[in-house]
């Protein structure tokens, strides 16, 4: 009976490999890749919420009546967008730490203000 | 008259505050600024007999300004005990004033401005206090007069004043915000009310144990009546300049917390639930120890201000008692004692401060052989002493008397006991100081050559309270009669409480 | 136009945001924004005043009715909560043009406005939004705005505190993202009114309760409730002192308001309240917060640093009030959400002064500036007696429906702690005072004059504004009890654990 | 009869396509350098996705979809070698030597 | 891994695998975003981040236990969640009973557009994909903040000869380029404009036509790129785009419809519901194309920035490598 849930427990293993990413590494841009994984893996989710046995894509043809559910697409076609805005942005602040810092190494980053302050 | 009583009552409490605005103003011209403050305080004290005039005739004034929160309204109204500290506050202010302009310009201290105006409205807050009709507004005047001495207390701005008033904010804000906050908002919780009622706002079937709680929260909330374990403020605080000294720590502040002590035991509790209350017990030992403590620990100080300062708290330990004995003569007692003690004490800061502008002498020990000098200021200084010794011919005799009947008629024998003996330890801590003074005996005091007294405002202050001894003595009728009415207001309502 | 009122409270700044880039000159920008907060403060007076009169507002965006469509919904709460964030915004805008032209190059300034417009509008979207879905998206407008004007900072400690707050703020959006995805997959709709109905069916299910913890902790990150705080005090400190002020004051509450919007109205409180030990956890991650934070901040010496930490104490409180969960404990929040955006206003933008003209606010810097800057001083010991919760100050206000929360609750320790945690605030307020009326000022500063009227006007509007509202609390008072009345709905008053 | 012709001719494609895939694949696995292993990967990977596309042209012949596979084919054609020549660029210009024969 | 240039294509990889996977879920149109964003878009990004702060990690010595702790607990709490879910495509879950069938049975009515997608995105949804557009936007603004920088003449030099060097050697990639670059504008337009009938719309139409661009850029040089492309324009083009999405929106309002109601725009509703559509995708295409220029244009200009600063110090230390 759990059978039916197989597809979600693979996402949530992979929702946690990019989440360890991001928590585990000290890399800046590393942590950044493991938060897209982190992301796309959430949208994997909701888009296999969306599935209907037997259905087919949302767009209305002639001779089909089962559809998949479209909503789930639409939220994440927008949560797709945020997801790049956010990664642009936070590399755009690793280029500007690599400049300030000169590392993108976490503890690096954190011994060197420790010595400022 | 031209003003309604009520109008009096309201300006009472925002005179000083105006005049403040008129010392800012005036600040650059020390005449003008000091002839303002003169004015004030003159002003002041004219509304405060004339109320006094009015609930003689028995008027009931009272008057309501906004509502801080529901049900919380800052509101005001004249009874007895309020009416008794408005006087004596208002009165020692003006005499304060004189002698303080006296004392700064002969010191001539920095930013004396800043002094007048913190100086106005302290006694703005302290009116506020004592005309208070409920718990809240008293509390919030109460936090205003801590913050407005901070900066008297830290005048110096000197290293040891600014630790001076590190203490003494620490404590009175701590205690009051820790302690005293939360227990006023027990009461509001547990009776509804704040008001302060005769007879109290609990009624009769109130949990004992809550309400002996709220009432050791009372007791050690009120941080600034010094009681022993919170005391440490009040020898702190003596870095302030002698007439802050004088008027906060023998009139303003230190009463503020007796009278709010007071208030509370006989308005918000009522003497009847007092007396049954499984913690009084506990806080009257408490207050004995703080007597005899602080007698003790007087005895050992050289520093006059700092000996005096002790000899404070071990005096409003004596009211304390007086108001949680919760017998008649101990509540007239102890109100009484609020009166006589104030005028002896500020004689007595008086002259310690004459001493210090006129011989810049602080020790004790250097002080033999001054009398020659300074016999004014010692004869005052004697007299004084007598009244908080409590012997003819002072006013303190009253008060004493009153106590130990107090603590007779609820046969506290160990507090009588107390109180005596503190009484001789007052001789002892006291009375040597002026003898010496006199009498230098077999070795003569060197370097006292050259001294004079006191500059003449000061003096004539000093002289002013002293005479005050004196006359409560041989005439404490009025404030006889306001402690009387207090009970009286209580007696009747608890009277008719029992009757239904 | 006023049944329009709600989406034009979000849109005026969303839409102005782009406009500013026409604009050129960095003067004329500012005053554009200016005027656009401005407007948003009026519509929120007035959204206010029509529902304190009216009751409920619901406007279908799209002309789409919900659950198909997204919809606006507007109660006393949302009311309350956007009425402070466009007032603060407007105050403190008022001071940005002098602060940012010194601290913010030439060629950001307008984009630094843009950035402003757009998290403004980003927050204002959230707390005006009945869409569980459409909170995500307002969310990253305002956090993506929020990295970069924090990154914006001189410092370059700026970039890595920003860096910090981006991974944490996104993972919380995710976490939450999760949260509404798993709630969706049992109701089968976002509309959060409808979730409200629907979800009691399946209130017993895992699925629920797991959707509840996530979006609940995505909410504290963005909250920075006590152990999850990291990432706030760096980016408080470094970020521009404009920037500082603004979310200082708002951020933290909106994040409150999605906290008692989920638990209260979507999950509904008897769910929220036993599903989780939720009470009890937040009661003691509050006071911890208190403590914690309280203590941090006696020991900082840079005074940005010392007020963050005492945001996150006072958030401290919020989530104590909120965790007391009667109708008297979350007016106690709802009235320190909005007492506490005035206090920390004031003082941040009183910092921003003392930046201005120092270019510092490590501790030492503050000496003597009580003669030297005496309103700003004034202004910053007016708003450390708030904090401490002096009587006449609005901090005394909520205290004390803080505290008579808690005694009617018959929790008398945690009355006592709350108020001993209040003497923690004493001390790290008492510090800088010393410093600035009781040392003499260092040599550098020996020639610094008082703070430019451009930043005095604004920082004594919120001063007064603590006063006024310290005084007179009838407004406030009246909002918050309709507010949190309002949430409690049918069983006003009535806490769970009664 | 004609759609089995049909079917029959798109299966093998398919299969041809699928099966250069796979060996590009083992190519790129067991060959010595870059240089070899990019080669079969080019080569194989052009000519698979023709075949696999020609297959699926096959599938249905008529109708727009025979179109857009058209469009993609043409432009794999233009593209995947274009991607092959750039990377081995990138290989000279970062200086790989190529692995010679080591008999 | 300690190459993080390998990290990065793998998670291109996950992006596209991701993306294919989304195709076989029925979600076309967010399997076209995401193959263009996940596999296109962002690894770019990373690629020229990498290309400023070096591409190898130091390793890293602390011991993530507790990290390891965390990731067990979320993951434990999310598969312990899922026990009581409906089963993976079981159609009579509530999220296919609920409010969705009114999409797929009333949207041809009430909008008339095939693309069920596209019309709960534009329409029934229009205004989070406004706060998606604003994203977008604020995200560009971001990058500009973060990274623009007024532009001196000696960088543009510099990056001259440098393109003039770049020219033989990227010479077949050039001719091919321009031969493909039209065709890539023209499929961008023609996902742009038949979003209503098929998988695409405003946004992938945006990526699309930024990714041509960005291609221009990348081969041509930016210097060149920068010549035939005005930074401030793009900025408009940016700040246009959200107009156009929100004037959309104030138009209907104004015709005393509710923000966004596209049938205010035209006489008969569905008509209107088709213009508005229209014209908000082509507001987020506008958006979406520039502010990928943008974030794109504004990277490569902080990296030129860097290599001519190297530049300079080789030649100072007179070492004269061009590897860069």
């Amino acid at each position: 009976m759990l059978l039916g849930l197989y597809n979600y427990w693979i996402v949530v293993v992979l929702m946690m490999i990019g989440f360890y990413i991001v928590i585990a590494h000290g890399n800046l841009i590393k942590k950044i890749v493991g938060l897209t994984i982190f992301q796309t893996s959430v949208f994997i989710f909701y888009i296999s919420m969306a599935k209907v046995e037997g259905g087919t894509a949302p767009i209305i043809a002639e001779g089909i009546k089962l559809f998949s559910n479209p909503l789930p697409h639409v939220l994440i076609l927008t949560a797709i967008v945020v997801g790049i805005a956010t990664t642009a942005v936070g590399l755009a602040l690793v280029v500007r730490i690599k400049e300030a810092y000169g590392s993108i190494e976490e503890e690096e980053i954190q011994k060197k203000d420790n010595l400022d302050c | 008259m031209i003003l309604s009583l009520e109008s009096m009552l309201q300006l009472s409490i925002i005179v000083p505050l105006l005049a403040t605005i008129g010392i800012v103003a005036t600040g650059s011209k020390p005449n003008l600024r000091e002839a303002v403050t003169i004015t004030a305080s003159i002003v002041l004290l004219y509304f405060v007999t004339s109320l006094y005039q009015g609930i003689k005739q028995g008027e009931s004034i009272s008057v309501q300004w906004w509502e801080l929160l529901p049900g919380l309204q800052i509101s005001f109204s004249v009874e007895p005990l309020g009416m008794l500290f408005a006087l004596i506050a208002s009165f020692l202010w003006l005499v304060t004033t004189v002698y303080s302009i006296g004392y700064m310009r002969s010191h001539n201290e920095r930013n004396q401005t800043r002094f007048y105006t913190c100086f106005a409205i302290a006694i703005g807050s302290v009116m506020g206090i004592a005309f208070a009709d409920n718990l809240f507004t008293l509390f919030i005047f109460y936090e205003v007069l801590t913050l407005s001495t901070y900066p008297l207390v830290t005048h110096a701005g000197t290293e040891e004043a600014k630790k001076g008033g590190r203490i003494y904010l620490g404590i009175l804000l701590g205690t009051s915000i820790a302690f005293f906050l939360l227990a006023i908002v027990s009461t509001w919780f547990v009776a509804g009310t704040l008001d302060f009622k005769p007879g109290g706002v609990f009624d009769s079937n109130v949990n004992k144990t809550v309400a002996g709680v709220i009432l050791i929260l009372f007791v050690f909330g009120i941080g600034k009546a010094a009681i022993m374990p919170f005391h440490r403020w009040l020898p702190a605080a003596m870095v302030a300049p002698t007439p802050v000294s004088a008027l906060l720590h023998a009139v303003a502040v230190v009463k503020a917390g007796v009278f709010t002590i007071l208030k509370v035991c006989v308005l918000i509790f009522g003497i009847d639930l007092l007396s049954v209350l499984p913690t009084t017990q506990f806080l009257l030992y408490l207050a004995g120890a703080s007597v005899l403590l602080a007698s003790l620990v007087a005895m050992r100080q050289d520093n006059l201000k700092a000996r005096l300062a002790y000899s404070t708290v071990s005096q409003l330990g004596y009211v304390t008692i007086g108001a949680l004995l919760a017998t008649s003569s101990g509540v007239i007692g102890s109100s009484m004692h609020i009166g006589m003690h104030a005028f002896g004490k500020i004689t007595l800061f008086f002259c310690a401060g004459a001493i210090l502008v006129a011989a810049h002498k602080s020790k004790i020990s250097e002080m033999r052989g001054l009398g020659r000098q300074m016999p004014i200021t010692m004869v005052a200084f004697f007299i004084a002493s007598l009244s908080i010794i409590g012997v003819p011919p002072a006013g303190g005799t009253w008060s004493k008397w009153f106590l130990l009947m107090g603590t007779m008629e609820a046969q506290q024998w160990v507090l009588m006991v107390i109180l005596m003996i503190s009484s001789l330890l007052n001789i002892a801590y006291l009375l040597p100081i002026p003898f010496r003074a006199f009498f230098p005996g077999t070795e003569t005091p060197t370097g006292n050559a050259g001294i004079k007294e006191a500059p003449l405002l000061s003096l004539i202050a000093l002289c002013i309270t002293t005479l005050g001894c004196v006359i409560l003595f041989v005439y404490p009728q009025p404030l006889y009669e306001l402690a009387k009415a207090i009970l009286a207001t209580s007696e009747l309502t608890h009277g008719l409480t029992h009757g239904k | 136009m006023l049944a329009h009122l709600p989406i034009l409270q979000v849109i005026v700044p969303l839409m102005a945001a782009p406009l500013c880039l026409l604009i050129v000159r960095p003067r004329l920008v500012w005053l554009f924004t200016l005027i656009v907060s401005g407007l948003a403060f009026l519509i929120s007076v007035l959204l206010l005043q029509q529902v304190m009169a009216s009751g409920t507002i619901i406007y279908g965006l799209g002309g789409w009715d919900a659950p198909w469509g997204i919809e606006y919904r507007i109660d006393q709460l949302n009311a309350l909560l956007l009425l402070i964030i466009s007032a603060i915004s407007t105050i403190v805008l008022l001071a940005a043009h002098t602060s940012i032209r010194q601290e913010i190059s030439e060629d950001r300034q307008t984009f630094f406005y843009v950035l402003y417009l757009l998290s403004l509008a980003g927050m204002l979207g959230i707390v005006a939004t009945g869409d569980a879905f459409n909170v995500f998206v307002f969310l990253e407008i305002s956090s993506l705005s929020a990295y970069a004007l924090i990154a914006l900072g001189k410092d370059r400690r700026a970039l890595w505190a920003s860096y910090q707050y981006l991974i944490m703020g996104t993972i919380g959006a995710t976490f939450i993202l999760i949260g509404i995805g798993l709630m969706y997959q049992m109701t089968g709709t976002l509309n959060m009114d409808d979730l409200s109905r629907r979800l009691p069916e399946v209130a017993n299910t895992r699925t629920v309760f797991t959707a509840f913890a996530f979006v609940i902790v995505g909410v504290c990150l963005k909250l920075a409730l006590f152990p999850l705080h990291l990432w706030l005090p760096n980016a408080y400190a470094y970020a521009p002192s404009i920037v500082t002020a603004f979310f200082a004051a708002t951020a933290t509450k909106v994040a409150i308001y999605l906290l008692i919007r989920f638990t209260f109205s979507v999950f509904g409180l008897s769910f929220s309240f036993t599903a989780l030990p939720l009470q009890i956890l937040f009661l003691i991650l509050g006071l911890a917060g208190i403590f914690v934070a309280s203590t941090i901040a006696i020991y900082q010496t840079n005074i940005k640093h010392l007020f963050a930490y005492s945001s996150i104490a006072q958030i401290g409180y919020m989530i104590v009030g909120f965790s007391i969960s009667t109708t008297t404990g979350l007016m106690a929040t709802l009235l320190h959400v909005f007492n506490h955006a005035l206090m920390k206003g004031a003082l941040f933008l009183a910092l921003g002064a003392v930046m201005y003209r120092i270019g510092s606010v490590q501790l030492n810097q503050f000496q003597g500036l009580g003669r030297q800057m005496p309103f700003t001083m004034a202004a910053i010991v007016i708003g450390g007696l708030s904090l401490i919760g002096v009587p006449l100050t609005v901090g005394f206000v909520s205290k004390w429906y803080l505290i008579l929360a808690a005694i009617e609750n018959g929790w008398w320790p945690v009355a006592v702690l709350i108020l001993l945690g209040s003497l923690l605030a004493v001390v790290y307020v008492w510090r800088l005072v010393e410093a600035a009326y009781f040392k003499s000022p260092l040599a550098a500063n020996e020639t610094v004059k008082e703070a430019p009227l451009s930043f005095l006007i604004p920082i004594w509007i919120l001063v007064i504004a603590n006063l006024y509202f310290g005084i007179d609390t009838r407004l406030s008072v009246e909002v918050a009890q309709a507010a949190s009345q309002g949430l409690f709905g049918g069983l006003s008053g009535v806490g769970v654990n009664q | 009869m004609m759609d089995t012709l049909m079917n029959i001719s798109s299966t093998l494609f398919l299969l041809t396509g699928s099966f250069l895939c796979i060996s590009g694949g083992v190519g790129i696995l067991r060959f010595p350098d870059f240089y070899t292993r990019m080669h079969a990967v080019g080569v194989t990977d052009t000519s698979a996705t023709a075949m696999i596309l020609i297959g699926l042209m096959l599938q249905n012949p008529d109708g727009l979809v025979v179109i857009k596979l058209i469009i993609i084919l043409l432009m794999t054609l233009f593209i995947s070698p274009t991607a092959s020549h750039a990377l081995a660029r990138a290989a000279i210009h970062n200086n790989h030597k190529p692995v010679l024969d080591k008999t | 891994m300690k190459d993080l240039l390998a990290v990065v294509m793998l998670a291109g990889i996950y992006g596209l695998l991701s993306a294919s996977f989304f195709v076989t879920m029925d979600a076309v149109d967010v399997a076209f975003t995401e193959a263009s964003v996940g596999a296109g878009i962002s690894t770019l990004l990373m690629l020229v981040t990498i290309t400023m702060t070096g591409r190898s990690e130091h390793p890293t010595r602390h011991k993530p236990v507790l990290a390891l702790a965390v990731v067990v607990i979320t993951g434990g709490l999310l598969i312990y969640g899922t026990l009581d879910m409906p089963h993976f495509g079981y159609a009579e879950a509530p999220v296919h009973t609920h409010v969705a069938p009114h999409y797929i049975n009333d949207s041809m009515q009430e909008i008339g557009i095939p693309n069920i997608v596209t019309s709960v995105l534009a329409s029934y949804r229009g205004f989070d994909t406004f706060g998606e557009v604003v994203v977008i936007f604020t995200a560009g603004m971001g990058i500009l903040a973060l990274l623009s920088m007024v532009r001196r003449r000696e960088d543009s030099a510099s990056s001259d000869s440098l393109n003039d060097s770049m020219h033989e050697q990227y010479l077949v990639l050039r001719i091919v380029t321009k031969i493909l670059i039209p065709f890539i504008l023209l499929f961008a337009l023609y996902v742009q404009f038949h979003g209503d009938y098929g998988p695409g719309g405003g946004f992938q139409a945006g990526v699309i036509f930024a990714a041509a661009i960005i291609l221009y850029a990348m081969l041509f040089g930016m210097s060149t790129a920068r010549r035939v492309i005005n930074q401030s324009y793009i900025r408009f083009f940016a700040a246009i785009g959200v107009l156009l999405y929100g004037c959309v929106g104030v138009v209907s309002l104004l015709n005393g419809k509710n923000f966004l109601d596209y049938s205010a725009l035209s006489a008969d509703p569905v008509a209107g519901q088709h213009l508005g559509i229209l014209l908000i995708e082509l507001g987020v295409g506008f958006t979406v194309a520039s502010v990928m220029v943008i974030i794109f244009f504004n990277f490569e200009g902080r990296r030129e920035k860097l290599q001519s600063q190297e530049n300079k110090n080789n030649e100072n230390n007179n070492k004269g490598n061009k590897k860069t």
